[in-house]
């Protein structure tokens, strides 16, 4: 070891990194994984009690109102998980539901308590300007940037963003001059959630996941977490996986338990298949900006806690309701 | 004469700022909405990527978010949000295209919180989504501010989340952001500013029809540059305004008939 | 600029970059591309002219005997590039060609001189052996790292692997201790090269390209390279594009020249179309390591300085022979 | 009694020190045909994986390449180099699997070069293509020298390409390497051996049939560790060679008829 350079930190930042996991931890974790196909499918509920723990860090698929496993984030509410950490990544409806059920004690925010066009959450607000949620700030890239590195093994990464801001001095990273080039750089610790929840176009019973349309992050959080959670519109049979290789985004070996769960990101938008529930959403986004936070647990109530499984709740929701989704993704009969 | 909204003013006074030939990052709203309004008038080649993967779709109505199927609908590719962050840190795009709470001289945003303890804000916003990547890593940043006020446009913001010119020239080099870079333009409510090119102070170039530079003056909580010869925005023409609504937003989810 | 920490780099390699190019030369290159929609067809010859000068640090697309752009390797052996760079990341035909035609002056290698199963290259062996080709070595995962470190735009990357070998030696790499964790990694500088030459199932005229298939690093080499020249099986109707846009490698504004190139990777294997021409191979590798280097040359007049183009080639080899390779790619007819 | 070549049975040995439910990423030729085989005997459930980017491929044949179209016939995943990498950095990858031109005591691998001047070798070798990075980060290395001289087990390596135990216990770690991996198994043509669990030094387990412990000793120029008991190698079976001819290698690739 011959050469005493250094590299000076010109800058650290004051936040909290809210994943204790590295990627040691991780790959400890994945030792252990069968690398046999197994039948991993079974009920959700049962995955949930089996995998997600209270205390946990959870990362989600998907992205706003897109693609969101919310027939596992309504099973999680169901179960009253506790003291989750979540990715929010921008997180919406999927992360105000885990709130709305008082799950979530710790959030690493990208983008939370917005519904994009629809206007702040109740809920959200309420838990953050409380305090009793706690917040490390990030972005969006910063956070798949942080993945990436969890998914690489590599315990930092170097980004261009972030920089001079507030955003970076209440963050965990580092500024630091690049020794070959001498450009300033923030590093940024690695991200290696507990548990991956998504949702898929399709899975074979054994955990090779298919999705239509763009990845978006579910490649990069799937790499990086330990345990992952899939739900799909459908289960195929293992060749139709052969069949089209290269559009497999996450192989088995990383996957804990699959379940079919088809309309299983309602009231989200899954690509190629149907489209937002936009009323669903107002109603219960009215029901969270109630001032009074009984109107959202008799949201809750009606919608989570009196119901078995989401089977039960898309009955409630009724077979037309759903068909127009349909026709709403495929541009049939107006936006 | 033509009757317009503000709101749509502000989305056409903000589409006549794009080039062609060019390509932008945008936002949800009012920053996606005057791209397409671009492609339909001056800069039918300017190119449209969205955060969460959608690069260059057909859109065929205006998105409701940044990652919706619309925003992959009959696109060019359809990939990662890494892999679009990635596109604009290797300097392809020339538009980040944005909106705030709070904005300082600099142009510097906020979009985080109001208050003065980040673990228990006033007001808590969703922080920086892909904002500060985007303003950080593309060549020029545009900003949408829906009203200009000295609430909104502040000598000091309560949480710098977005990079503008941080503390002033020279400053963002000093951070090691990327050379070249920074904020544009903004457009408000009742103006059009752009940013001295020497102090790198926001700077009056324009008011829209019917205000005062005393007006702006008196709605900004910090001292503007003010251009030698300001102007005034022409108002939106029946064609901008028609594009806006029978092909933009036909269903006037931002635009209401 | 709060803290005075700082990050001991504990050691750093005697190697050279061979690439000067930074992350923000490339980012100034990518600012003067035009991002409307041009079309880019051009003759191949043109293209390598315009855009492959000499000096210049080189990618190729493709793996080993894989989807490599045989025909734009030819066509830069005729033209007599001089002093190239060249990113050996398991470069076996492709690198041996244009070091067969004196074009190369310096490697940075993952694997070179070997072709597989079918052993050592003469030519390689002669150049590297007697010093006159510049060599710093890596690995096939470190050049792909380098190289998604250009893509992102930041000057180095951290990596879990040639920690205390002589490959690290050698390399200009770093090992510093993690400022969030103590773990210590090997950083290396990025990669941006001046141009990629790649081969595509297909592309359309502005250079949307979609590659059926592994990938392997394409998409990366893409992303950090200044230039692009793709050449491809097929052009088709932008509309194919837009049909399946999930399944676009590179778009369109990355790229500088598309030229259709029917069996562009003969000798090669290109997935889905074409099998290994392994007889033309093992007669060009017999010709390499004959003691003669005008044995090499010969065969070099032969294939490439006495043909005018590309089309000449696959005359010469005639249809016969084109066709058997189509059979061994679908197992019609024995390996 | 069964007629076998050397070829033959260094592929059988090296098979069966396979577990089943594992993963293995493997090279061209030997190691290939090694993992091919162990599926269809005592691993079934093995998962091979490919540098280019082929995963739990459905092979038809022995690849010629470790990137050939055969790598990714009917696979469960077609993807790129730099996964393949991030997967065996994630710890899903059990074995690597290597050769080399020269191996020393510790298990550290060249295959770049022979000579003094790493600018003017006086034999350059292809290097590391993937296998520094697979023995880097794969749990455990497998490895096949298919001739056991002095001048291939060597006291000091020409270059060091890849690592095995570094300069012995606690030397990978030292360097950052990830904990808890390294070289397990060394198959060459005359004898298997393993490392020693606490001086980490290469150590004599079995001899291949016809050869004695003092033959291995006068193979190597390093002094190995040998085993309190060596054992000999099962023969190959009637099975394991008809697999290898017929469902591994019917063309005669590897293994000529």
């Amino acid at each position: 070891m011959t050469d005493g350079n250094s590299f000076e930190v010109v800058f650290s930042g004051s936040g909290e990194n809210l994943c204790k996991n590295t990627p040691i931890d991780a790959r400890e974790f994945a030792r252990k994984k069968s690398r046999a196909m197994i039948d991993k499918r079974m009920p959700l509920d049962e995955a949930i009690k089996k995998f997600v723990l209270d205390g946990e860090y959870l990362a989600i698929g998907g992205f706003g109102h897109i693609r969101i496993p919310m027939g596992t984030i309504y099973e999680i509410v169901r179960q009253k998980k506790k003291n989750l950490t979540v990715s929010g990544h921008t997180a919406v409806q999927d992360i105000d539901v885990l709130m709305a059920g008082k799950c979530v004690s710790g959030v690493e925010i990208a983008y939370v308590v917005g519904f994009e066009l629809r206007g702040l959450s109740g809920v959200q607000r309420r838990q953050f300007e409380s305090g009793e949620v706690k917040m490390t700030d990030y972005t969006n890239g910063t956070m798949s940037y942080r993945l990436r590195a969890g998914a690489q093994g590599i315990p930092f990464i170097p980004v261009n963003t972030m920089l001079g801001t507030d955003t970076m001095r209440h963050s965990p990273g580092k500024v630091v001059k690049c020794p070959f080039t001498g450009k300033k750089v923030l590093l940024l610790p690695s991200l290696n959630p507990d548990i991956l929840i998504m949702h898929a176009h399709r899975a074979d019973k054994y955990g090779n996941c298919q999705i239509d349309g763009h990845i978006v992050k579910d490649d990069l959080q799937a790499r990086a977490s330990k345990k992952i959670i899939v739900t799909c519109e459908e289960i195929v049979d293992t060749e139709v996986i052969r069949e089209t290789p290269q559009h497999t985004v996450v192989p088995y070996f990383m996957v804990d338990a699959v379940i079919e769960q088809k309309w299983g990101s309602h009231p989200a938008n899954m690509p190629y298949q149907y489209y937002f529930d936009n009323p669903f959403t107002e109603d219960y986004l009215t029901a969270g900006r109630d001032e009074d936070p009984e109107v959202m647990d008799k949201w809750l109530d009606e919608w989570v806690y009196c119901l078995d499984n989401f089977d039960q709740y898309l009955k409630k929701l009724g077979e037309e309701r759903l068909k127009k989704l349909v026709d709403l993704e495929f541009l049939r009969g107006g936006n | 004469m033509v009757e317009y909204t503000i709101k749509e003013l502000m989305c056409i006074v903000a589409a006549r700022q794009l080039e062609d030939n060019k390509s932008a990052a945008v936002g949800t709203g009012l920053p996606m909405a005057s791209a397409m309004l671009a492609q339909q008038t001056q800069a039918p080649n300017l190119l449209i990527a969205f955060e969460a993967g959608g690069v260059a779709p057909q859109l065929p109505t205006l998105p409701i978010s940044v990652g919706d199927s619309r925003t992959i609908h009959k696109a060019l590719m359809a990939t990662t949000l890494i892999d679009i962050m990635d596109i604009i840190g290797r300097g392809y795009i020339d538009y980040a295209f944005l909106g705030g709470a709070q904005i300082d001289k600099y142009g510097n945003l906020n979009s985080t919180m109001i208050g003065t303890n980040h673990n228990k804000p006033k007001v808590r916003f969703p922080g920086s989504g892909g904002a500060n990547d985007f303003a950080s890593m593309a060549w020029e940043t545009m900003i949408i501010m829906d009203r200009h006020s000295p609430r909104r446009f502040v000598e000091k913001l309560d949480f710098l989340t977005t990079p503008g010119y941080l503390d002033g020239p020279g400053s963002r080099e000093e951070w090691g952001l990327f050379p070249d870079t920074g904020p544009s333009r903004v457009i408000t409510d009742i103006c059009l500013l752009d940013f001295h090119p020497k102090t790198k102070v926001m700077r009056l170039i324009k008011t829209h029809p019917g205000i005062t530079i005393d007006d702006v003056k008196k709605a900004t909580s910090f001292e503007l540059e003010i251009a030698d010869e300001v102007g005034i925005n022409d108002p939106p023409t029946k064609e901008e305004l028609r594009l806006l609504h029978e092909v933009i937003d036909p269903n006037g989810l931002i635009f209401p008939h």
